[in-house]
C-alpha cells in the first residue's frame, strides 16, 4: 500500500503545483476558481493519504474533516460564483486586473456549439 | 508492480493529465468540463485510498454540484455579454512557474517524508474512534466523528452552507425579470425528471439510512437530492425567485435549530453538550440536516435566495 | 455564590447563532433587536465567566463528553476573555450605529443574518481548542463578512469582496494544508495536545510555516496586505468597523495560539521571529505612508490599520512585548471602530468622502468629529488612552531588551500616525471655502453619533484601566521564562499603567 | 466454476473492447452525430457486458439486481444526454464540433 500512497501523495503535490499555477497566471475570475478548487483537491488529497497511512481503514477523522472541506470550498466557490454575476451586472468585468490584457487564444464564445 | 498499484499509477496519470486541461485548457468551458471530469477521478482515486464515504460525497458535491454551478455561472456570464463572458485572459507572470514548481517540490518533499512516518506515541483521534464505535448503535465511524464525537464541527459547517446562501441574499439579481428559467422544457427531459427525481429521492433516504453502517450519510444524501432539484430546475419545473418563503427559510435553517436543540438539549438531562443520544436522535438530526443540505445546495446552485413553482 | 458552569461557553456560540436564525425567520426588525439584544446578553454572561476566571483560572469544557484528541475542547483564559470583550463591545457599538444607518428595511433583511452568524463564528473561535474547529469558524466569519462587503453592490465593494474572497481562500487552504500535517505527525487537533505531541525538527517547522503563512494572509500583514484597504474601505461603516477591529484580530489570536501555545520543540523560531516582526516593521511604516497619501477618509482610516498591524508582530521578536501587544490589540479594535463608525458619519454627511470635502464638518457634526479625535488619540498614542498605555508597555519592553531598533520604530509609527491624523483634523477645523458654502449637509442618526462616541470613550477609558486588565492576561506557555527553547527568555513586566 | 470465471473474463474483454472502439470512435470520426453514434456503444453495450461481468462474479442475485439498476440508469442517463447533445446541434445548425 505504501507504493500506492506515495504515488498519490505524487499527484497531490503535482495538483497543487499546477494549482498555484493557475491561480497565478488566471486572469478570467472563473478561472481562478477552478484553480482554487484543484489546489484544494490537492489539500484534501494529501489529507486522505495521510489518513490512510498505517493497516486498516483510513482514520475516521480524516475523513471527517474531508468531508467538512469539501463542503467549505463548496461554499465559498458558490460566494464567489454569485460576487462574479454581480460583478458582470454591474461592471461588464469578468476580472480583477486593473487594465483588461487583451485576449489570447481562443474565445468560448462558441461555447453553445459543443 | 502489482495489478493494485498498476491502477493505482493510471489514475494519478489521469488526475494530473486532468489537471493541466483545467489550468492549461485554451478554453474556459473545455477547463470546467476537465474540472468535472477530475473531480470523478478524484472520487475514484479516494475510493481507491479506502474512503467511499469521501468519493461519494466528492463525486455529488465537488463534482456534480460544483460543476454543474460553475456551468450554470459561465452560461449566465455568456448570456449577459456574449462577447466578453467567456473571453480568456492571460497574465503574463514570469514569477508564476517558478513558484509554482518551488511549492510543488516542497509540497513533495514534505508529502512524501509523512507516508513514511507515523503519528509520535500518543493515542491518535481516528484510533479513539474506531475504539468508542463498538459503545454506540453505528457500524460506520465517520458517522460517528461527524455527529457524535465532533458533532459540533458539523454544526459549524451547517452554518458556513447557511452563511453562503445568506450572501445570496446580498447578491442575487435585485429584479426579478433578470431571473429567466434556466432551460426551456424538452418532452424527453420530462420523461427523464418522471423517472430520475423519485429515483433520486429513493437514493437520498438509503444514502441517510445508511450512514450508520454503510458509506453515506446526511451529506451525500443531501447532495443527491440537491441533485433532483438541480434537474427540475434545469428544466424549468422551478425556478429562481428573489425571495424565499417562510417555509423555505425554516427548511433551510432547520439542520441547525435540530440540531443545536437536541445538542445544547442534553444539558438538561445532565449530559454533556452534544453527547447525542440513541438512535432515533441521531435520525432526526440526520434528516434535519439532510432537508438543510438538499435545499441550500440547491439554492446556491439556482444563484437565488429562493425558488418557486413556475407560474401556469 | 455559586460561580458559572462552564457550560455557559456554549451559550456565546449559540445565543447569536439562534439569534442569527431567527433574524432569518422573522425578518429584520427583529434582527437588528436581536442583534442588540444578543450583545447585552453576551455581556452579562461574560461578567459571570470573567467571575468565574478570576476565581479558578482558566477552565474548559469537553464537547460531547469526549476529551480531545477526538473531542473539541472550548476553553477560556486571560487571552481570549479579553478577547470576548472586545468583539461584545465593539458589536454593541457597531449595532446601534446599524440600527439607524442600515435599519430595518430591504438592506437590514439582507444584514441581519449574516451580521449576526459572524458574531457567533467569532466567538467561536475565540473558544476553540482545537486547530480544525478554529479553521471552520474562520471560514464562516470570512464568509459572512466577505458577504457584508457587498452589501450595496457597487462596483468597488464588489471587486474588493471578490480580491478579499478568493485570497482567503488561498490562505486557508494554506491554513488547512498545516493542519494536516499537525495531525499527520501528533494524531490530535487540540492545539495544546498537538503542541505536546510535536516531536521538532522539519516537518514540525513545514506545518508551522504554512499555518503561520495562511493566516498571515489573512490577518493581512505586510507585504500581504493589498486586499485590506479596499475591502475595509469600501464597505458599510459598521462593517468595515467589525472588518478592522475584529476579523483581522481573530486570525493573528489564532497566530499567537499556534506560536506561543504549541510550545514547539523548535530551534530556529527566533529567526522566524525576527522575520514575522520585520514584516510588522514593514507593516508600520508602509501602512503609515499610504495613508498620508490618501484623499479618500475610509482608505486613509484603512490603511492605518494596515500600519497599526505591525504593532502587534512586534511580540515575535520581543516576548516582553506581550501585554502590550495584547493591550494594543483591545486599543486599536476599539479606537478603529470607533474611527471608522465617525468616518462613516462624516462621509453620510457630506456625501462623500473625498478629503478636500471636510472643511467645516466640525459645526455640523461636533460629536462624529469629537469621537473622530478621541478614537485618533487613543490610535496616536497620546495620553491618557489605551493606545498609549499600550505603546508604553512596548516601548518598555523595547527599551529593556535594548532592541533600540524597535524603540525608533515604536517612536516613529507614532509620529506617522499622528501626521496622517493631523491631516484629517487639519482639514476638517478649517474654514469652509465660500464656494462650498451651499453644499448641504445631512444629520445623521444620534445613535449612529453616539455609538461611535461611546468605543472612542471606551478606547480612551482602557488608559485607566490597565492593572484590572493586565492581571487577566497570563504569560503564554511558551513565554513563560524559561520554559521555550526556541525563544529568548521575557523580561519581567511590572503589569499595570505607568 | 471454471467455466464460470472464463465467461466473467470474456465478458470483461468483450465490454472493454466494446470502450476501446467507442473511445477510438470518439476520437476519430469526423463529426457529432457518428460520434455520438460511437460512444453511446460503449455506454451501453460495453457497459451491459462488464455489468454481467461483475454479476456472475460475484454470484449474487442481489448484486446482480443492483448492477441491473446501475446500467438501466446509465443507460437512461445517456439517452437523454445524447438527445439534448444532439438536439442542441441540431438547433444550433452546425454539425460540427
Amino acid at each position: 500500500m505504501t507504493a500506492s500512497l506515495t504515488l498519490y501523495m505524487l499527484a497531490a503535490s503535482v495538483l497543487a503545483g499546477l494549482g498555484i499555477y493557475g491561480v497565478l497566471i488566471a486572469g478570467h475570475l472563473l478561472r481562478k476558481l477552478l484553480a482554487l478548487n484543484l489546489l484544494g483537491m490537492a489539500v484534501l488529497l494529501m489529507l486522505i493519504t495521510l489518513g490512510a497511512r498505517g493497516t486498516g481503514a483510513p482514520d475516521p477523522v480524516t475523513q471527517a474533516m474531508v468531508i467538512t472541506g469539501i463542503i467549505i470550498s463548496i461554499s465559498a466557490t458558490s460566494l464567489a460564483l454569485a460576487l462574479l454575476l454581480a460583478l458582470q451586472r454591474v461592471t461588464d468585468e469578468t476580472h480583477l486586473d486593473a487594465e483588461p490584457l487583451p485576449p489570447v487564444g481562443e474565445d468560448g464564445d462558441a461555447a453553445g456549439s459543443r | 508492480m502489482t495489478a493494485g498499484t498498476l491502477l493505482d499509477f493510471l489514475i494519478i496519470t489521469g488526475l494530473v493529465w486532468l489537471a493541466w486541461q483545467v489550468v492549461a485548457g485554451r478554453e474556459l468551458f473545455r477547463a470546467i468540463i476537465m474540472f468535472i471530469a477530475l473531480g470523478l477521478a478524484m472520487a475514484v482515486a479516494w475510493a481507491r485510498l479506502g474512503a467511499p464515504d469521501l468519493a461519494l460525497a466528492e463525486a455529488a458535491i465537488g463534482a456534480g454540484l460544483t460543476g454543474a454551478m460553475l456551468l450554470a455561472t459561465y452560461r449566465r456570464l455568456l448570456e449577459h455579454n456574449p462577447a466578453k463572458g467567456g473571453q480568456r485572459y492571460a497574465r503574463s507572470s514570469r514569477l508564476a512557474l517558478p513558484v509554482a514548481v518551488m511549492s510543488s517540490l516542497l509540497v513533495m518533499l514534505l508529502g512524501l517524508t509523512l507516508v513514511n512516518i507515523m503519528p509520535v506515541e500518543g493515542e491518535v483521534a481516528g484510533q479513539q474512534a474506531i475504539q468508542l464505535m463498538q459503545a454506540v448503535p453505528m457500524e460506520n465511524p465517520v458517522t460517528g466523528v461527524l455527529l457524535l464525537w465532533r458533532g459540533y464541527d458539523t454544526l459549524l459547517e451547517m452554518s458556513a452552507l447557511v452563511a453562503a446562501w445568506l450572501a445570496l441574499r446580498i447578491l442575487q439579481p435585485q429584479d426579478a425579470a433578470t431571473l429567466p428559467p434556466l432551460s426551456s422544457s424538452i418532452p424527453l427531459l420530462q420523461a427523464l425528471l418522471a423517472a430520475a427525481v423519485p429515483i433520486a429521492v429513493l437514493v437520498g433516504g438509503y444514502l441517510l439510512h445508511a450512514g450508520g453502517k454503510a458509506p453515506g450519510g446526511a451529506f451525500q444524501a443531501g447532495a443527491v437530492l440537491a441533485g433532483a432539484g438541480v434537474l427540475l430546475g434545469l428544466t424549468g419545473s422551478l425556478q429562481r425567485s428573489t425571495r424565499a418563503s417562510r417555509l423555505l427559510r425554516a427548511g433551510v435553517v432547520l439542520g441547525l435549530i435540530v440540531f443545536s436543540v437536541l445538542g445544547l438539549g442534553q444539558l438538561a438531562f445532565g449530559q454533556p453538550a452534544f453527547a447525542i443520544p440513541g438512535l432515533w436522535t441521531i435520525y432526526l438530526v440526520e434528516g434535519a440536516l439532510t432537508v438543510s443540505i438538499a435545499l441550500t445546495l440547491l439554492l446556491l446552485f439556482l444563484g437565488s435566495a429562493g425558488v418557486r413553482r413556475p407560474a401556469p | 455564590m455559586q460561580l458559572a458552569p462552564a457550560e455557559l461557553l456554549l451559550s456565546l456560540v449559540f445565543a447569536p447563532l439562534l439569534a442569527a436564525i431567527a433574524a432569518v425567520m422573522l425578518g429584520a426588525r427583529a434582527g437588528r433587536l436581536l442583534a442588540v439584544m444578543v450583545c447585552l446578553v453576551l455581556a452579562i454572561q461574560l461578567l459571570f465567566l470573567g467571575q468565574r476566571f478570576s476565581a479558578d483560572g482558566p477552565f474548559d469544557l469537553a464537547l460531547a463528553g469526549i476529551a480531545p484528541p477526538l473531542g473539541i475542547r472550548l476553553a477560556l483564559d486571560g487571552l481570549n476573555l479579553l478577547l470576548l470583550w472586545l468583539v461584545t463591545l465593539v458589536y454593541l457599538g457597531t449595532s446601534l450605529h446599524a440600527w439607524a444607518s442600515i435599519g430595518a428595511g430591504a438592506r437590514g433583511t439582507a444584514f441581519w443574518p449574516p451580521w449576526l452568524l459572524m458574531l457567533s463564528a467569532l466567538n467561536g473561535l475565540l473558544l476553540s481548542g482545537d486547530l480544525f474547529t478554529m479553521y471552520i469558524g474562520l471560514e464562516i466569519a470570512s464568509l459572512s463578512g466577505i458577504s457584508l462587503i457587498a452589501l450595496d453592490r457597487k462596483a468597488d465593494a464588489l471587486r474588493a469582496a471578490m480580491r478579499y474572497l478568493l485570497l482567503a481562500m488561498l490562505g486557508s487552504l494554506v491554513y488547512l494544508l498545516g493542519v494536516a500535517v499537525v495531525y499527520a505527525i501528533t494524531g490530535a487537533l487540540d492545539f495544546a495536545l498537538a503542541g505536546s505531541r510535536l516531536p521538532g525538527g522539519a516537518v514540525t517547522i513545514a506545518a508551522l510555516l504554512l499555518m503561520t503563512g495562511g493566516l498571515l494572509l489573512k490577518s493581512a500583514i505586510f507585504p500581504l496586505h493589498g486586499w485590506l484597504p479596499p475591502a475595509h474601505g469600501s464597505a458599510p461603516p459598521p462593517e468595515s468597523a467589525v472588518l478592522s477591529a475584529l476579523l483581522v484580530k481573530v486570525s493573528l489570536y489564532m497566530l499567537y495560539r499556534i506560536w506561543f501555545w504549541m510550545e514547539v520543540p523548535v530551534a530556529g523560531l527566533v529567526s522566524a521571529g525576527q522575520l514575522l516582526a520585520a514584516m510588522g516593521a514593514g507593516a508600520l511604516v508602509y501602512g503609515s505612508i499610504a495613508a498620508l497619501r490618501q484623499q479618500q477618509l475610509k482608505y486613509l482610516v484603512a490603511y492605518s490599520t494596515v500600519a497599526q498591524l505591525g504593532y502587534l508582530m512586534l511580540v515575535f521578536a520581543l516576548p516582553g512585548a506581550w501585554q502590550g501587544t495584547i493591550y494594543h490589540l483591545l486599543a486599536h479594535g476599539l479606537a478603529k471602530a470607533a474611527m471608522f463608525l465617525a468616518a462613516g458619519n462624516m462621509i453620510w454627511a457630506l456625501g462623500s468622502d473625498r478629503l478636500d470635502r471636510l472643511p467645516g464638518l466640525d459645526r455640523h457634526i461636533p460629536a462624529s468629529v469629537f469621537a473622530f479625535a478621541l478614537a485618533a488619540v487613543s490610535l496616536m498614542g497620546l495620553p491618557p488612552s489605551g493606545g498609549f498605555t499600550a505603546k508604553w508597555l512596548m516601548l518598555t519592553a523595547a527599551w529593556a531588551a535594548q532592541a533600540w531598533v524597535w524603540v525608533l520604530l515604536l517612536l516613529t509609527g507614532s509620529l506617522l500616525t499622528a501626521a496622517y491624523l493631523f491631516r484629517v483634523f487639519a482639514l476638517t477645523f478649517a474654514p469652509r471655502s465660500p464656494r462650498r458654502r451651499a453644499q448641504p449637509v445631512r444629520r445623521p442618526h444620534p445613535l449612529m453619533e453616539l455609538s461611535a462616541l461611546a468605543l472612542a470613550m471606551l478606547a480612551i477609558g482602557m488608559g485607566f484601566s490597565g492593572t484590572p486588565l493586565l492581571d487577566v492576561l497570563a504569560l503564554p506557555p511558551q513565554l513563560l521564562p524559561g520554559a521555550a527553547p526556541g525563544l529568548p527568555a521575557p523580561l519581567h513586566l511590572t503589569p499595570g499603567a505607568p | 466454476m471454471i467455466a464460470l470465471d472464463l465467461a466473467v473474463v470474456m465478458l470483461l474483454v468483450v465490454g472493454c473492447g466494446f470502450y476501446l472502439a467507442g473511445t477510438i470512435g470518439l476520437l476519430r470520426f469526423p463529426d457529432l452525430h457518428s460520434r455520438l453514434h460511437a460512444l453511446t456503444k460503449a455506454d451501453n453495450v460495453g457497459l451491459m457486458l462488464v455489468c454481467a461481468a461483475m454479476a456472475l462474479a460475484s454470484r449474487s442475485v442481489r448484486v446482480a439486481l443492483l448492477l441491473l439498476i446501475v446500467w438501466a440508469l446509465a443507460l437512461l442517463a445517456s439517452t437523454v444526454s445524447a438527445y439534448l447533445i444532439a438536439r442542441h446541434a441540431h438547433m444550433a445548425r452546425g454539425y460540427r464540433t
